[in-house]
């Protein structure tokens, strides 16, 4: 469990803990949100957007000096502030941590419930995509490695 | 004055069991009943009996338990046909529910008589159970599905129609159309439509899903065809539906799903059907359910349906009157009369936001596009947000619902 | 040494409420499980309890409510993925009972593999809804059904089997069996049946209506393309049923039902699917039961499939044991192994009124062709009377069954 | 109230009140559908058959002397016992009284639960046809006389 992705879960369920309240926690999410990048215009499109039946999700993932990077966006709010929390979380970590990785801060701040596979939100389909890119890496730089 | 005292609407709330429910810590406040109705205790128990005592598979059986199984489920047949004031029992399909009575309407009706070219009239914001259906015979039989329009306040723009009637995009063989909107609440009027339709020779269905919990519907003066619905937006259990159709009309069609009870005789050299309802209801069927079914009507009926109508359209009107107070507001479906639901949109808030921010005050509403994609696409919103009453709702909870949208709106909208 | 103990016997049997009831004043003996087993109070309490606090419709909705109904819902399809030893919960189709899974398999994969002249092999003893939905799709694809003879014990005509798959009768696409023949208990060796099936690239389809509630299914063991049982058989509520379909070959199928919940996006210009399963389950699915669904499947486990094989075979060793010393009986379905049913006819007495005078002494059995006339007719018989039992089934029950067969021949039949 | 076929059901009701168990009053069904003539040969085709998903049917109307005769016949011995008293009762009635009985005896002697449309033994099939054949024959009457 140590790694990058380990190191930035710990800080997020720090800093989550200091709300009581889950508004306050789902204003903090949002305002993550709100500070998102998104994606680039050419990537706004069906190719890249992750369905869900109440909101939409767009992914564009790369790879920078080796790790892996997303961007990602959002029609809904609390679904972008989600979005940005795996941003932060996964981007620019190594491909084989993102593969790895059991996202378990999620558990640990309350929100466990919006990656369950029966929520509408795209999230869930985000995640898998997030996770296949990574494997696709990973095994591309194996072979060549 | 209210169809109902205050007291009144306190001993209807304590028949349902599910309204002493917490969420997040809150009293819960249902506004989802056009999705699907709570139960009283009065049908949760009725099920319950039935399992505990006379639990049998119906029909083929000799003895006894069987025999008492058989008249629950036949039973309920004959509570539905008097419910909807049909000519007789034999009218009466029970289905697994609403969707399952289109596609077999589609599957029968629909294949025996749907020729390429021909068209299927639906309204433009029908449920997908009233659209998809039409489209999948359609890739057989050649048959187009084509959307009446809805004006501006989701009433049905009834010069369409009448263009369309007259074989504007094609020759129409089917009206097959929506009661009352799912997702704006808007009551058609489809008696008058029904009879432009019968009057050029054109076949009739109505998608009673919305409408015959909320008012009495008696098919011999709607004179449509078929009428589908489901049980369990009528308090009655899931899995549980109904196809009416006109004795004639069912008389002539051919069997969907094969199996057991629907045959007269099975070889391998040819089988023969069993005759009408018995034709479309292959397999065993949820008898179990059927006893609920039963127990739901004697609810309806004893509450009354005209005083369910009227506490409706006092409901609707209340939520309407406290919702435009709200800034950024909008509701979708101003034309009356409506039934049972209120569906709007905050400018500049996704209705997911808004459905998860009510949830954590309580108040469970549905957002989305309430499988109603084309309709959400005519209005040009991604979904709604829609509260929908039953006849236990109290003003308490649409004021309950208001401070929350003012709450979302503040948060979200930083109004 | 049995598999129960007697104390564990009256344990089981206390925890089914419908087994203290009384039938013309003598008390119940149930021998009529094949037709549709008994809930036990874990079951119907789950049921009450869902209604009761967690009803809402699955799927769509955001709200706490809705979220927890999915859960439980979508639990079941889990558990059933689990039960079955499947690869992917997504190789799970829920149903409203096998009957429709039959369907729906002939309505998507036949629809889409079968062509003129290709042949269905059932047996010669299948059930109706596994005949007739072959039947129906074949008047549209000009496929056609051709049976397996079986000899005079019950069991397949292995040889006649292996010519009919050579093509004897046509080229076969599918083959489509019982696991176990619900008129007379007969195991059929579909492990070695779907191997020879599979090495002629032929599809496979078991129907385990009456082999799932008996014995433990492994559907990776099996190797079959699709596995179909109801819900209803198995002591979970009616209107409850599976498709297992391995993904792969349920990937290929378009849908079959139109309605909420089964589409991706909806327009009038075309429309497009959702992924498996969610393709193949259109409209509100029957939630509630899903909740009886997964405590039935906690019972059946908690009570041992293992165990619970064992016990039927016992039961149905003694049965055959002390029917065989009743004059002018004839058990039809002497071949081993069986489970859970035992089937025979009396020498000059019709069905019926044996059935008729069972019943007035308690014991419930049923008579006539079991949905299964080929199976009459080619045992040259109007019907059989047939007892079915459960893991609650008592050596006693089975002696009043034989006290009360012994008094209907001597009053019936003057022996 | 009054008629023949009220004098008939009448004598049946005491006939079987004789019966306190189930058992004497199903043996003396029994033997009633034994002494039953049975129909023709002729009449023992699908035509005439009346089916039940039990046990079968098989009934031959006609007049004599303007009265609706009926013989009837059945596979299964209860059966052919409620259709011998079917029989009984009806055949040799004037057609107006056949259409108008509502054989409420069966519940008297304890057996209307055989005629419930869910029972699968043929015999409210039966009682059906004897009832439309006697309408028509009734309405033939009316127009010509
Ligand atoms: C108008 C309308 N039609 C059809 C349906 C489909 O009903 P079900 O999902 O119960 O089959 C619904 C329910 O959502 C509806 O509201
Ligand atoms: C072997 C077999 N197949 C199929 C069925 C049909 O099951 P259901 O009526 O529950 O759809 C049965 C039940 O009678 C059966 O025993």
């Amino acid at each position: 469990m140590s790694g990058i992705i380990a190191s930035r879960e710990a800080e997020i369920v720090e800093e989550f803990s200091l709300f009581d309240e889950w508004l306050d926690k789902y204003q903090h999410l949002i305002e993550m949100g709100q500070k998102l990048t998104g994606v680039d215009e050419a990537f706004r499109t069906d190719a890249y957007k992750v369905k869900g039946c109440q909101s939409q999700v767009w992914l564009q993932p790369g790879i920078e000096n080796g790790l892996v990077v997303f961007r990602a966006d959002s029609d809904a709010a609390i679904t972008k502030g989600l979005v940005a929390l795996m941003v932060r979380v996964l981007s620019g970590a190594p491909a084989v941590e993102i593969v790895a990785s059991p996202l378990s801060f999620l558990e640990a701040i309350g929100l466990r419930e919006h990656l369950s596979p029966t929520r509408s939100n795209g999230l869930v389909g985000m995640v898998k995509q997030m996770k296949l890119y990574a494997a696709a890496y990973a095994s591309q730089e194996a072979s060549h490695g | 004055m209210s169809a109902f005292t205050p007291e009144e609407i306190q001993a209807l709330r304590s028949r349902f069991p599910i309204l002493g429910r917490t969420v997040h810590g809150k009293p819960l406040v249902y506004l989802d009943n056009a999705a699907t109705s709570q139960m009283p205790n009065s049908v949760i128990e009725a099920v319950r009996e039935f399992d505990r005592t006379k639990h049998a598979n119906v029909h083929r059986g000799v003895h006894q338990l069987s025999q008492e199984a058989t008249d629950v489920h036949e039973g309920s047949r004959d509570r539905l046909a008097k419910f909807l004031n049909a000519r007789r029992r034999e009218e009466i399909v029970l289905t697994r529910g609403c969707t399952e009575s289109i596609n077999l309407v589609a599957n029968t009706w629909g294949r025996q008589n749907l020729r390429s070219k021909d068209v299927v009239l639906v309204s433009q914001i029908e449920h997908h159970a009233n659209i998809v259906p039409w489209q999948l015979i359609g890739n057989q039989t050649g048959s187009t599905v084509v959307p009446i329009p809805v004006l501006d306040d989701t009433s049905l723009d009834q010069d369409a129609f009448l263009k369309l009637l007259e074989g504007a995009a094609g020759p129409v063989k089917l009206l097959a159309i929506q009661h009352v909107s799912n997702a704006f609440g808007t009551i058609h009027p489809v008696v008058e439509m029904i009879r432009l339709a019968r009057a050029r020779g054109i076949a009739t269905l109505v998608d009673g899903a919305q409408s015959v919990p909320h008012f009495a519907v008696d098919v011999q003066a709607l004179d449509c065809d078929f009428l589908v619905f489901s049980g369990h937006k009528m308090h009655a259990p899931t899995g549980t539906g109904v196809l009416y159709g006109k004795f004639e009309v069912l008389d002539a069609l051919g069997p969907w799903q094969g199996g057991g009870d629907m045959i007269d005789k099975v070889s391998f050299s040819g089988t023969t059907f069993h005759e009408v309802p018995y034709r479309f209801e292959a397999g065993t069927p949820n008898f179990t359910a059927a006893a609920g079914f039963t127990a739901a009507l004697d609810f309806l009926e004893e509450v009354g349906m005209e005083k369910i109508h009227d506490r409706d359209t006092e409901l609707v009107a209340y939520a309407h009157q406290e919702l435009s107070t709200v800034p950024g507001l909008k509701i979708l479906g101003t034309h009356l009369p409506k039934a049972g639901v209120v569906s709007f949109v905050l400018d500049g808030i996704h209705p997911y936001d808004a459905g998860m921010f009510l949830d954590q005050m309580g108040i469970a509403v549905r957002t989305g596009h309430h499988c109603a994609q084309p309709a959400m696409e005519r209005f040009g919103v991604p979904g709604t947000i829609r509260a929908s009453f039953a006849m236990f709702t109290t003003e308490t909870e649409i004021d309950t619902l208001v401070e929350g949208v003012r709450r979302v709106n503040k948060i979200l909208g930083g109004r």
